[in-house]
């Protein structure tokens, strides 16, 4: 089965996200007074070949661990959409 | 072939009188697919179809010169077998909509324009021009487009050694976004955009092709700006850039061309495959059968007159003999580029559209009629109306307050540079934050220096041109001569590019003329024939057109290097002098920043240039650099005096006495061919005899020292106020965050 | 002497040849190795060379790490063999787990091409001969991902065992304590943001990079070693 | 209320995604042979005060139209994640 799988690669906490603040300085002037915390990452969607949701979701995070996100800084997490 | 039905052909953007020469070439009604490659090659974008009978008004000849105006670049010879290609190109509309993405794929476009000559590209230039700092939406253009140029320039590795920087209210709307790029090659390495050899093939490199740009050309290029067509619909033709793509493809290419593989190259940039196809076979003077279904695509189920028209990004088009073709794909595919052979050359001077090489023809007609045959338009033109009331007012009039005013026209552009790789290569000797650049020049075939080094400057100036586009211009050209005089370059040639309004308004067709023939005078006088250059129009907003704009860029050559230029810096104790044509006290303010920006008027009459006199200063200004005689040079532009006297004062942390420049009409003027030198005292008298002697006026205006920029009794500013002033403008304003508005 | 300089090339390096030249110019022997090769040759040292390997996409150097020639690099690196890497050499080699930490983009969010001043605060590694600590050296940056970081205890270590090679004196992207440049436990793997290829020469305002090329040329590989290597966290040597 | 939302912004369709491209093209040699169609976009995560979830969503949706996306390139979805 194919299965569409998203991957959200965040800066990790305690990590400076200077994008996030950048866009949290210019919501007020915008009228987004109220908005806060803001964090930016990427987003990474792809398709995969799997029996089953855990073993597209495995095959995903073993992707993850070796090549799609540095563990220094970054915290990624899995989700796994369709089959 | 179904026959035409009465209007697809004005939906293209064809008149009916082009429908009816489309017949006439093909003695029979052309079909949807044929349609649409007339439509894009007879675009405004590709035809040059209102400009062309002006542009061969300009000088093109020189014995240097290998390569003039017509193929991707121009190519001068500046020899120990060494030749330079040079080019510029705007990309002003998709800049408007997608600021980084299209800044990003005008870079993109310019180096393939240089590497498909056979060089490779070592230097960008970008001139650049905004609306007002105080409008978000031109903030966030001008973040993105210099965000793209950053962004595909130095990841492609080439880099960026100036540009220009200019906001102003005419270009709410329509930025301007030229880039200029500029490449060494052996001369015996020069390859043209030419197919010939019944039998040879046509191979596509690259990228895959896409829906992306489809119809780009004749939507986005030629097209006007106004409210109404910044809407959803025109969106997707915009493309993305990949700079990494580029870079495999440039050293890819590089080294085909290298192992002498290739017979032709062309890059695909306008009208995709159907420019690069029928170009290549009719400046051969052969034929081309070019078969869809071998494009490597992107999307699924592209039409054939997507696939011959889709501008997507990073691809080319090499001709190469059959029996090369293992070792090209072989290169190819060490560079991880896709290469598929889409067409062979054929003898009869058809370009063929086909299924399959044996499979149905979709199109056929004539390869030379895409362009020998496009029209071209002797479009009416009349100056404006009231040009004689215009040039009748007085630009000096408003409030003044000159140390105000000056530290609202001082403007450090480092903000913008710093953001650009201007060091690759180890050439950059004067790099972007003085007058013109300054790269050693390195034999490309060993990379041993030369002992010689090329200048570079890239010049417009729209308020200038909007008072008169004549005299405008051909100071314009004596502007960047003088930049790269005061780096000690003689000028060999210009590329330029002509941002205008819309043709099909005559005010507009006669500032393009007069343009173009004060570029002609001022390229003759400095002996510095056009190689180049790109023809921009439609640069309007809601039907007001843009401030004619003509940008040149010029590059000349440093007989030999040994020490660094003077450059702007001085120390303390030197004295001042101002060479070149020295005003009157009357001298016209018309068409300065001041006046602009300060005193509120546009117009007025230009301040008297003497073109003849700026091409004694600026040969004397060469020489005198070349030879390192003086301690400081700057050349005087934008702003006046004050200005350029402050920005030496600015980049020393030195200060300046001056006398005799008193109220801001002496201060501000831009009468043309003005350069400060700074030197030593026990040199002063020498200079001023040889000066004398060579016929350039000179006079003594004061000297360095002091914490503060004294001019006369008129301003008294601190170095500390003047560097605040100078540095913190665009920080300021700009990356602070930006709103699409 | 380390003479015989070994240059990666990956697919979107643009320092390569920059950076043999200025090798060249001192005299050493520098070559471009391909990074689909997996053999480096008779090398005596490696320079990972300034540029945007695969475009730096996904990240800096997470693609390149994976190229056929970083294994011989590890190797070389294990045995001793000098190794530095200039700029997106540098986020190679922390990609690699050849050196600790990452580089992010830059605090203010712009790529910064301009002169900096760096100041060596430790000379116990490769490019360090003949330099004291406190020297100071003007050698440009260029890079839009600079910004060095890593784990509290990472860089408790680096302070304790000497293997911040280089501080600047006016921090322009955010780094953690100023760092410029690391090195392993070592000292025979230094990792650095500005580029001294780009200061060889006072036509191009400054040679203070010379001397850090020279020292590389002029290091003896370190004794091979099948000792563990303490490393940190995470390194993976 | 305090909104937790998240806004995905990605190419549109037909628009080349270079980032995607070069990572689908790694992906084989780390053994990932079956993995295909990656697209690279950016993820926000941010916190807003609104109502009620729509309310939420109708100022993300604001925002994203005035200043997070550029609609000629790309599109975002957003997603409201809890209250
Ligand atoms: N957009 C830009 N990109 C790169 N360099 C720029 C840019 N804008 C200005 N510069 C550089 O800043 C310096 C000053 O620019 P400018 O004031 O336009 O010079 P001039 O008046 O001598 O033509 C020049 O070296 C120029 O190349
Ligand atoms: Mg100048």
């Amino acid at each position: 089965m194919r299965f569409e799988v998203k991957i959200e690669v965040l800066p990790r906490e305690g990590i400076a996200n200077p994008e996030g603040s950048t866009i949290e300085r210019t919501l007020p002037a915008l009228g987004f007074e109220t908005a806060g915390d803001v964090r930016v990452g990427k987003v990474i969607r792809l398709q995969v070949e799997a029996d089953s949701t855990d073993t597209a979701r495995a095959i995903v995070e073993d992707m993850c661990d070796r090549f799609l996100c540095n563990p220094v800084i970054e915290d990624a997490i899995v989700e796994v959409l369709t089959a | 072939m179904a026959p035409e039905d009465a209007s697809v052909h004005r939906v293209l953007g064809l008149s009916d009188e082009e429908y009816e020469t489309i017949h006439g070439l093909l003695g029979r009604h052309p079909n949807h697919l044929e349609l649409a490659m007339y439509s894009v090659m007879w675009s405004e974008h590709c035809s040059y179809k209102s400009s062309k009978i002006h542009l061969k008004r300009l000088p093109t000849e020189a014995p240097w010169v290998l390569v003039g105006p017509g193929e991707n670049a121009g190519v001068i010879d500046v020899g120990d077998g060494i030749a330079v290609a040079i080019r510029i190109e705007s990309h002003n509309h998709p800049s408007a909509i997608e600021p980084y993405q299209g800044a990003a794929t005008g870079v993109g476009g310019i180096l393939r324009d240089i590497f498909t000559m056979g060089a490779r590209p070592i230097a960008v230039m970008d001139p650049l021009r905004f609306g007002p700092l105080d409008d978000p939406r031109s903030r966030w253009i001008a973040e993105g487009v210099i965000s793209g140029v950053s962004g595909y320039g130095n990841s492609v590795g080439v880099p960026t050694v100036g540009g220009e920087i200019v906001f102003d209210e005419t270009y709410r709307g329509n930025p301007l976004v030229n880039v200029l790029a500029m490449g060494v090659l052996p001369v015996e390495r020069l390859v043209l955009g030419r197919a010939s050899g019944v039998g040879n093939l046509a191979v596509l490199l690259g990228a895959s092709t896409g829906r992306d740009g489809i119809g780009g050309v004749s939507v986005l290029a030629s097209a006007g700006f106004d409210e109404a067509s910044q809407n959803a619909d025109k969106r997707p033709s915009v493309q993305v850039g990949d700079p990494f793509e580029e870079k495999r493809l440039l050293e890819a290419c590089l080294e085909l061309l290298d192992e002498g593989l290739v017979t032709g190259i062309q890059d695909l940039g306008g009208a995709g495959i159907t420019c690069a196809t029928s170009e290549t076979a009719s400046r051969g003077g052969a034929g081309m059968d070019v078969d869809v279904s071998a494009i490597h695509s992107r999307e699924e189920g592209m039409e054939p007159f997507e696939l011959m028209t889709s501008e997507s990004q990073e691809r080319m088009l090499a001709i190469v003999e059959p029996e090369s073709l293992d070792r090209v794909l072989q290169i190819s595919s060490r560079w991880e580029i896709s290469a598929s052979v889409i067409g062979r050359v054929t003898g009869d001077g058809q370009l063929r559209i086909l299924d399959g090489f044996d499979g149905e023809v979709l199109a056929e007609l004539p390869a030379s009629t895409l362009h020998d045959d496009a029209p071209e338009y002797e479009r009416p033109l009349s100056p404006p109306e009231n040009l004689i009331e215009r040039r009748s007012l007085d630009a000096s009039s408003g409030p003044v307050d000159c140390a105000a005013d000056l530290l609202v026209l001082l403007r450090d552009p480092a903000w913008v540079y710093s953001q650009y790789d201007h060091q690759l290569f180890l050439n950059t000797v004067v790099g972007p934050g003085s007058d013109g650049a300054l790269l050693r020049l390195r034999d490309p075939r060993t990379g041993h220096e030369t002992g010689r080094a090329l200048g570079m400057s890239t010049d417009g100036n729209h308020r200038w041109c909007h008072v008169d586009p004549r005299q405008g211009t051909a100071m314009v050209v004596a502007e960047a001569v003088m930049n790269i005089a005061c780096v000690g370059a003689e000028p060999m040639a210009v590329v330029n590019c002509l941002n205008f309004g819309n043709p099909e308004h005559p005010e507009v067709m006669w500032q393009l003329s007069e343009a173009v023939d004060g570029m002609s005078e001022a390229c003759r006088a400095f002996n510095a024939p056009v190689v180049g250059g790109n023809v921009s129009l439609y640069n309007e907003t809601n039907a007001v057109d843009i401030a004619p704009t003509p940008v040149v860029g010029v590059i000349g050559m440093h007989p030999k290097l040994s020490n660094p230029p003077p450059g702007m810096t001085v120390s303390p104790d030197l004295t001042l002098v101002l060479v070149g044509q020295q005003p009157n006290e009357d001298v016209s303010m018309a068409g300065s920043r001041w006046a602009w920006e300060i005193g509120g008027c546009k117009d007025g009459t230009l301040p008297e240039f003497d073109l003849l006199q700026t091409v004694r200063t600026a040969a004397y200004v060469t020489e005198i650099v070349q030879r390192n005689q003086v301690e400081a040079v700057h050349d005087v532009g934008e702003g006046g005096l004050a200005v350029a006297l402050a920005e030496m004062a600015v980049h020393s942390g030195v200060g300046m006495h001056i006398s005799g420049f008193d109220g801001h009409r002496a201060l501000f003027n831009e009468s043309g061919g003005r350069v400060i030198v700074a030197l030593n005292r026990t040199d002063l008298e020498s200079f001023l005899k040889e000066t004398s002697n060579r016929g350039v006026p000179a006079q003594t205006i004061g000297n360095t020292g002091g914490p503060s920029l004294v001019l006369g009794s008129t301003i008294n500013l601190s170095i500390d106020d003047l560097t605040r002033a100078a540095r913190d403008e665009l920080p300021q304003a700009l990356g602070q965050g930006t709103v699409s508005g | 002497m380390s003479r015989r300089v070994g240059v990666i090339r990956f697919p979107g390096t643009n320092c390569e040849f920059d950076t043999v030249d200025a090798i060249n110019e001192l005299g050493g022997e520098a070559k471009v190795v391909w990074h689909g090769d997996s053999d480096l040759g008779d090398v005596d040292a490696i320079v990972i060379p300034g540029g945007f390997a695969h475009g730096d996409y996904l990240r800096c150097g997470a693609i390149a790490r994976f190229s056929p020639i970083m294994d011989a690099v590890s190797t070389f690196a294990r045995n001793g063999g000098p190794v530095l890497g200039i700029c997106n050499g540098f986020q190679v080699l922390t990609e690699a787990g050849l050196l600790p930490g990452a580089l992010q983009k830059n605090a203010g969010l712009k790529f910064l091409c301009r002169m900096e001043q760096i100041q060596f605060a430790s000379t116990a590694n490769v490019v360090g001969l003949g330099a004291s600590v406190g020297d100071l050296l003007n050698i440009p940056i260029n890079h839009f991902e600079g910004n060095y970081v890593c784990a509290k205890e990472t860089l408790k270590q680096l302070e304790e065992e000497n293997r911040i090679v280089f501080r600047y004196t006016d921090n322009p992207n955010g780094s953690i304590g100023d760092i410029a440049g690391i090195s392993n436990k070592r000292g025979n793997v230094v990792g650095m943001m500005p580029h001294p290829e780009r200061a060889t020469s006072m036509l191009l305002g400054s040679n203070d990079g010379s001397s850090l090329l020279q020292s590389l040329l002029s290091t003896e590989r370190a004794p091979s070693t099948n000792e563990n290597v303490a490393s940190t966290h995470d390194e993976r040597i």
